[in-house]
């Protein structure tokens, strides 16, 4: 590339039409979605927010120092206050005035496990923050061991199959339903596969005065063992199958949800996983679990009414619905 | 509180220090760990640890491997190391890769293509370097059915440096993988090992 | 049998081998390797315990009190900022004087955030009223760890094995692993005597009024105090079965006539070693340092007869006063008739490498005319703007 | 906050250790990547089908923005859209990955509407005058071959000289497409037009009548033959002929010039093309009571294989059953039966053409399934040949003009040729594209330049794309007259209106080509996807940035067309 146009590509950078949240730099692995979930969260909610993020993969890949990939303000003090240090953060925003918005990010351990308490606080005093959780379902930071949030059976390396086991024998932490217990007045879950729809509940959750939560399925490549450019299609698997189901709820009722048009079985997600890759090894044990986790998407299905009735532009299928022209529809 | 330390004899322990290079996600670490079992597996001393830090996909990292004569007490970084394995020749532009080689340092690179064109692209990191090159993903996809370079570069090694014979080498390798991989790595191993000329860094080696 | 192991995975087995029944861990870098080997040898049958794996560190330390004081032998594993925060509950372990075994992998305290190696951690918590026993090599975790059960549960003070992170977990060497009738005939199995037990029902934990909290420190320092023959028994005990010492208390290597001693902690050691080789002059004596808790201040009083000079050299700092193993030295050789002068160092800070030109350098320092009362001898002040220095 | 990015040199600690917002651009990550993404211009399956060389997938692009830019992008290629949108059969749209998703796109009905809406607004063609002291080219044949030949001439600056023999330009599109098909005025307008970019018509000047081609190659640089193929082929059953024997092609323009036909009852039409369906309907339009159309050929339809096909489009069979007309497929004529000289029947026998052991296809009649159907008239309609008359020298003894891969005839320098003169010609489309091709060749010719032999690209099929990001929407429907309200003049297929152009134009997947819709630019986790407002080098709007990009590929797995491929690190 010319030295010119390296040059104008650095004024490219500056003039792109459109906030970017993350620079890049970073050094997340080839494909992360909890790096394009950031990059996705911040742009909805950016540049005028303060982000208060716990300890995990997104903070370490960030923010090695001399450098930053952050474009706004942002603070990491440890892994299981972040909730605590942007309800601080809040506070003196409302005692100087400003309106500055305040997020707060962390991944499913910090979220799920170590800062639940701080979390519980946060939402109980209904802090006007948005908390965001990253769930790529499990430590990864650390080396993929298991968190509360990792899915039943699925391999970690502190869950691991053996003999004795397969996977994790606990099932994945219903964390919606305990928010919902604090009757917050927003709270949602979004994956990196539906970028406009992530978009919409990032800023729905700004924009009402309160404590606001949203769940971010984020795929990770390395610790669920498969090739980066899937991050997506896995992503979008996750909620054709209802293993993910796509909620909002308000004051603790689900009041929407993404209707699936076509429900595909969940072995269609599993078998591009390593980590559930002993479940395809034709044992009765592998077998019981198999429809066992076929049994638990089939239950988010009934309950949160994921079915769809008739083909819509908001569905599984039609929300990712591209458009020609720029500026990807909001 | 007497002598615990075993009394050691009072010439310094001589090493042979070994950097490899590669990727996140490259099997760089199991490349050390399997050369340092070699070597324990010759009734020789080794010690072998990763770069420390957070290691991410994709991301250049570099693994470390110490050979001995009689037990390595010291705990600390590889600096001047007495040969470098390469495993992605993408590598070679990354500043200072090469940084730190003593002069007879002997530098194994895992590319498809030949000595001029790397030494070519790479002057600064290659010249007056001894150099050999071996195109280890195209015979590790040929025989394992995907481009795993560790196991060819390490066969290529030994039989270059003949620091420890090559059955030490598929000994650290059976205690590793077993059934079907196990056998594909030994017939990896056979292959890459004639690929070099054998002995050729074997004065560097014993020095 | 000798194996080439990693560093962590020696520690898993030598945990392993001590048939512990409750394992509890929450995962931090770099002591996840450990947790891990346990995780499948538990996984795999080769290990019948309970692994439980939960949400914070300050939960790994309140599992493993439960479950020593109901009976079960605990383990847990941790590092740099999930030490600190299971602070509060070490420091009642400890109180409760109930026997557990910690490894912790040291690592740097945040902030700024470090994943690398200093001891800042657990000197952090050198007065939570724990044993503190710190390794040089992987071989000596094995053993130490071997011996912090029998030490835990024979003095029922929970015991801390210091393991440098990275450096020593991520590390692998060849590591003799005792077999299990070895460690069965080194250690018995676990008896608390103040076990939970509805046939024996007792309360832990109560209220104590100021008429007897006095007492209760005096008698855990007390415990502290006497644990040094145990770990020197623990050490020789050991020995007789595998025919290695780690070095009880306090070790001493070099030539009786040295002038110079240096006294040091954790895997540094065997880059001293090898250096002396390199450096044969002038001689120095390795004033090796295994137990922080009890601080063996007799043992370095009688190490330290004849040498004209001490350097102490530490990989944490106590910030605003100086060195931590530094001072307490100072404070041991108060009132020695005619003590070596000492001089205090830090270095390796935050995971920066000690390579074997750190012993010369010590050597010199250790004949300079005025003594170093404390400085971190690796510091690159150009790294900092003027008004930081 | 300024972008700050600190070089690489030492870096003094700040406080507390904070870094400055974005300086991760100090660090350049692209040393991970093993692959890298690059856009990759992929033709579209409508682009490599179309006769023409018309690049649907580019014009579908710009229609509903700017539907004269669409328009302009399409007669860069075919100077007939509202003749081709109307008759052509419409390869493109068989073609099209959509009906492989839910239905292809009315891309007929869109070049239609853009041909109609060129004439209604008069927007100019683009290209302009040649100079009056512009090297001279000539054209023989005002058919859709010549008229496309002389306008991509003209457009590369050539005074052309275009010789018809009629009175009038337009061809068979004037002479046997029933205005039902083709209306009259949409043929005049579209064909004036295009003639004004600066084209000089000579009508009745037949080439042997009123100049010889001797003549011609004098005075012309290069001489572009199109006459069609005016001339009936021989037909009998066994060497038996009626007496009062009228080739279709014949009747047909006969009765479009005139409007006059013979009285019949029964008649069986022998042949499977579009005369033959369209006489056929003319025939039931003017109250003929039974008309047979004969064809040892397949009924087109779903599953029948191009080659089996009956040559008609498969539309206007459809229509014409409609009408009454009925289709005799798969059948042979075997013999005649007579009454002196005039025909009572036909013998009919199940015919097909099969592949021979020699590797040609040749029709083979099956014994045993022979019947008789009563008729009063027999009306060969079974293709055409050259008129030699004019051309004997050029043509030989050849039907057609056999070309070389430049159009050249075989054996004559600077003389071209094509449309139904060619071997292998055939439709309205194939004319339009040779008329282009000569064209392109001729200016080769007189520049001496040789054919840079460049095979189309392979056209990107459906597994190439990513079909999350389409929904399923159905296609624009094309309405017709009922049958009971259908005549002779009024055109039978209805146009679609604006708003129904610009929506069938979203269903369009744009194959192989950038449409501009972020999801590269969306869905990069580094960063490194960078969006230009102005068209970037390659014509896109997206610029990757190999300092950063990891190489992960999925910006090539999301990209909706196809247009992303990763390829080894150079």
């Amino acid at each position: 590339m010319a030295a010119d146009e390296k040059a104008s590509l650095f004024e490219l950078r500056r003039a792109q039409p459109a906030f970017r949240g993350l620079e890049a730099g970073h050094l997340a692995c080839q494909g992360c979605g909890q790096a394009l979930g950031a990059r996705l969260v911040t742009e909805a909610a950016g540049p005028d927010v303060i982000v208060a993020n716990a300890t995990g993969c997104l903070e370490v890949f960030t923010t090695a120092w001399p450098r930053t990939a952050w474009r706004v303000p942002w603070i990491h003090s440890l892994f299981e206050n972040a909730p605590a240090i942007a309800s601080g953060i809040e506070a003196a925003l409302k005692a100087q005035g400003r309106l500055t918005k305040v997020v707060a990010m962390g991944g499913d351990g910090g979220t799920f496990d170590i800062g639940l308490q701080a979390l519980s606080g946060m939402l109980e005093r209904n802090h006007n923050v948005l908390y965001v959780c990253f769930d790529n379902e499990a430590y990864m930071n650390t080396g993929i061991q298991r968190s509360s949030s990792t899915p039943h059976a699925a391999m970690t390396t502190t869950s691991p199959a053996g003999k004795a086991r397969m996977g994790k024998r606990h099932l994945k932490k219903d964390l919606l339903s305990i928010i919902a217990a604090h009757h917050i007045p927003y709270a949602a879950t979004a994956s990196v596969a539906y970028p406009s729809d992530l978009r919409k509940k990032v800023r729905r959750g700004l924009e009402i005065e309160g404590a606001a939560f949203l769940l971010v399925h984020s795929p990770c490549p390395l610790g669920w063992g498969h090739d980066g450019a899937l991050t997506v299609e896995v992503a979008r698997l996750a909620v054709e199958t209802g293993v993910f189901p796509m909620l909002e709820m308000e004051r603790g009722d689900v009041v929407a949800v993404m209707q699936i048009r076509n429900v595909r079985p969940v072995t269609d997600y599993l078998k591009l996983q390593d980590r559930f890759s002993h479940l395809f090894d034709e044992s009765p044990e592998a077998r019981v679990e198999l429809e066992h986790l076929q049994a638990l998407a089939d239950h988010h299905i009934e309950v949160y009414g994921l079915r769809g009735t008739s083909p819509d532009p908001r569905d599984s299928e039609g929300a990712d619905t591209v458009r020609r022209g720029g500026l990807r529809w909001g | 509180m007497e002598q615990t330390l075993t009394a050691r004899a009072l010439h310094p322990v001589r090493l042979t220090e070994i950097r490899i290079h590669g990727r996140g996600g490259q099997g760089n670490v199991v490349a050390a760990y399997i050369l340092a079992q070699a070597a324990f597996e010759q009734g020789r001393f080794a010690q072998a640890f990763p770069s420390f830090g957070p290691e991410r996909r994709g991301a250049p990292v570099s693994s470390y491997v110490r050979l001995a004569d009689r037990a390595i007490q010291r705990h600390c970084q590889v600096r001047n190391p007495d040969f470098l394995i390469i495993q992605s020749q993408g590598l070679l532009h990354v500043a200072g890769l090469t940084a730190g080689l003593k002069p007879q340092g002997g530098i194994l690179i895992n590319s498809a293509r030949d000595l001029p064109e790397l030494e070519a692209e790479a002057a600064d990191a290659l010249e007056s370097r001894n150099v050999i090159v071996l195109g280890a993903d195209a015979l590790a996809t040929g025989i394992l059915g995907k481009p795993l370079p560790n196991t060819a570069l390490l066969a290529a090694f030994l039989a270059l440096t003949e620091l420890l014979p090559l059955n030490a080498l598929e000994k650290a390798l059976a205690r590793r993988f077993k059934g079907e991989t196990l056998e594909r790595n030994l017939a990896l191993v056979r292959a890459a090992a004639c690929e070099v000329p054998a002995g050729l860094w074997r004065e560097v080696a014993h020095a | 049998m000798l194996e080439a192991l990693e560093g962590s995975a020696a520690i898993a087995k030598a945990v392993a081998l001590c048939r512990p029944q409750v394992l509890s861990a929450y995962p931090i870098t770099p002591q996840t390797h450990i947790v891990e080997n346990l995780a499948s040898l538990v996984a795999d049958g080769q290990l019948r315990a309970e692994m439980v794996s939960v949400e914070s560190e300050f939960s790994a330390a309140s599992v493993v009190l439960g479950a020593a004081a109901c009976g079960s032998r605990a383990y847990t594993a941790s590092s740099a900022q999930g030490i600190l925060l299971m602070t509060e509950v070490l420091y009642n372990v400890a109180g409760l004087r109930v026997p557990v075994v910690l490894t912790c992998a040291n690592r740097a305290i945040s902030a700024p955030v470090s994943a690398w190696n200093d001891q800042q951690d657990s000197m952090s918590v050198r007065d939570a009223g724990w044993i503190q026993l710190y390794c040089a090599s992987n071989q000596e975790a094995v053993d130490t760890t071997i011996q912090a059960f029998r030490i835990a549960e024979r003095c029922e003070l929970p015991v801390m094995v210091c393991v440098d992170g990275y450096i020593l977990t991520h590390t692998l060497e060849p590591i003799d692993i005792p077999t299990q009738e070895q460690v069965d005939a080194f250690l018995p199995p676990y008896r608390f005597s103040r076990m939970l037990d509805p046939l024996r029902p007792i309360s832990i934990g109560n209220l104590v009024t100021p008429e007897y909290y006095a007492e209760a420190r005096y008698a855990h320092h007390q415990a502290l105090l006497r644990a040094k023959d145990e770990i020197e028994a623990a050490d020789r005990d050991w020995a007789k079965v595998c025919g290695r010492r780690s070095g009880g208390l306090l070790s001493v290597e070099g030539p009786d006539d040295a002038r110079i001693g240096i006294l040091t902690i954790g895997s540094v050691l065997g880059t001293l070693a090898d250096a002396r080789e390199e450096y044969p002059d002038p001689p120095a004596k390795l004033l090796k340092l295994r137990s922080m808790r009890p601080f063996p201040a007799d043992a370095i009083r009688h190490a330290c007869r004849g040498l004209s000079d001490l350097v102490v050299l530490e990989r944490a700092l106590s910030m605003g006063s100086g060195g931590i193993i530094g001072a307490e030295v100072r404070s041991a050789l108060f009132g020695e008739p005619n003590p070596p002068r000492v001089h205090n160092f830090a270095a390796g800070l935050g995971g920066r490498d000690m390579p074997l030109e750190i012993y010369p350098r010590l050597l010199k320092a250790a004949e300079a005319p005025e003594p170093t009362r404390f400085a971190i001898m690796d510091v690159e002040l150009q790294k900092l703007p003027e008004t930081e220095r | 906050m300024g972008l700050k990015t600190p070089s690489d040199a030492l870096v003094t600690l700040t406080r507390g250790a904070f870094a400055h917002a974005g300086s991760s651009l100090g660090l350049k990550t692209g040393d991970w990547r093993v692959t890298r993404p690059v856009h990759v211009h992929r033709a579209s399956p409508c682009h490599n089908a179309c006769p023409a060389g018309e690049n649907p997938q580019a014009y579908l692009a710009l229609v509903e923005e700017d539907p004269r830019a669409a328009w302009s992008k399409l007669v860069s290629a075919n100077p007939l859209p509202a003749v081709t949108g109307r008759v052509c059969h419409h390869p493109c749209e068989s073609e099209c990955n959509r009906g492989r998703f839910d239905e292809p796109v009315a891309i007929h009905a869109i070049e239609r509407f853009l041909g109609d809406q060129a004439i209604e607004h008069g927007w100019d063609y683009p290209a302009a005058k040649p100079p009056p002291d512009a090297l001279e080219v000539a054209v023989v044949g005002a058919g859709p071959a010549g008229l496309s030949a002389a306008y991509h001439l003209s457009r590369r600056g050539y005074l052309v000289t275009l010789f018809e023999a009629r009175s009038e330009p337009g061809g068979l599109l004037r002479s046997a497409i029933p205005a039902y098909r083709l209306p009259r005025s949409v043929v005049e307008r579209e064909i004036e037009r295009l003639l004004s970019v600066g084209i000089r018509l000579e009508p009745n000047r037949r080439l042997g009548r009123d100049m010889i081609l001797a003549d011609l190659e004098k005075s012309f640089r290069a001489v572009f033959l199109a006459p069609g193929a005016e001339r009936g082929r021989e037909w009998s059953v066994g060497g038996v002929v009626p007496r009062d024997l009228r080739n279709g092609l014949e009747l047909l323009q006969e009765w479009i010039s005139i409007g006059s036909l013979p009285k019949y009852e029964r008649v069986a039409i022998i042949g499977g093309g579009n005369t033959s369906v369209d006489l056929a309907r003319v025939l039931k339009f003017n109250g003929v009571p039974e008309v047979h159309v004969i064809s040892f050929r397949t009924r087109p339809g779903p599953g029948v294989s191009p080659d089996e096909a009956m040559p008609a489009l498969a539309r206007e069979v459809k229509q014409a059953i409609e009408e009454g007309v009925i289709i005799d497929d798969c059948r042979g004529v075997t013999r005649l039966i007579l009454r002196g000289e005039q025909v009572v029947g036909v013998e009919l026998v199940h015919m097909k053409k099969l592949p021979q052991p020699d590797g040609t296809r040749k029709p083979v009649a099956f014994e045993g399934t022979e019947t008789v159907l009563r008729v009063d008239h027999v009306i060969p309609a079974i293709g055409e040949e050259v008129e030699p008359f004019g051309m004997e020298a050029v043509l030989g003894a050849n039907r057609f003009f056999a070309v070389d891969a430049e159009g050249q005839v075989q054996g004559c320098r600077g003389i071209f040729a094509g449309g139904d003169a060619r071997l292998g010609g055939g439709t309205v489309s194939d004319a339009v594209g040779d008329g282009r091709r000569a064209a392109e060749a001729i200016d080769r010719y007189i520049r001496g330049v040789a054919l840079a032999a460049k095979a189309a690209p392979p056209s990107i099929g459906i597994g190439e794309l990513n079909l999350n990001y389409f929904d399923h929407a159905p296609r624009a429907e094309i309405r017709f007259l009922a049958p009971e309200e259908r005549n002779a003049e009024a055109e039978i297929e209805a146009p679609l209106g604006a708003g129904e152009v610009a929506r069938e134009s979203e269903r369009c997947f744009s194959c192989g080509e950038c449409m501009t819709c972020d999801n590269c630019w969306t869905l990069c986790p580094d960063n490194a996807v960078l969006k230009t407002m102005e068209t970037a080098s390659d014509g896109s709007h997206y610029v990757f940035d190999y300092d950063y990009c990891k190489g992960c590929g999925l910006c090539a797995r999301e990209c909706p067309v196809g247009f992303i491929a990763m390829v080894d690190e150079p």
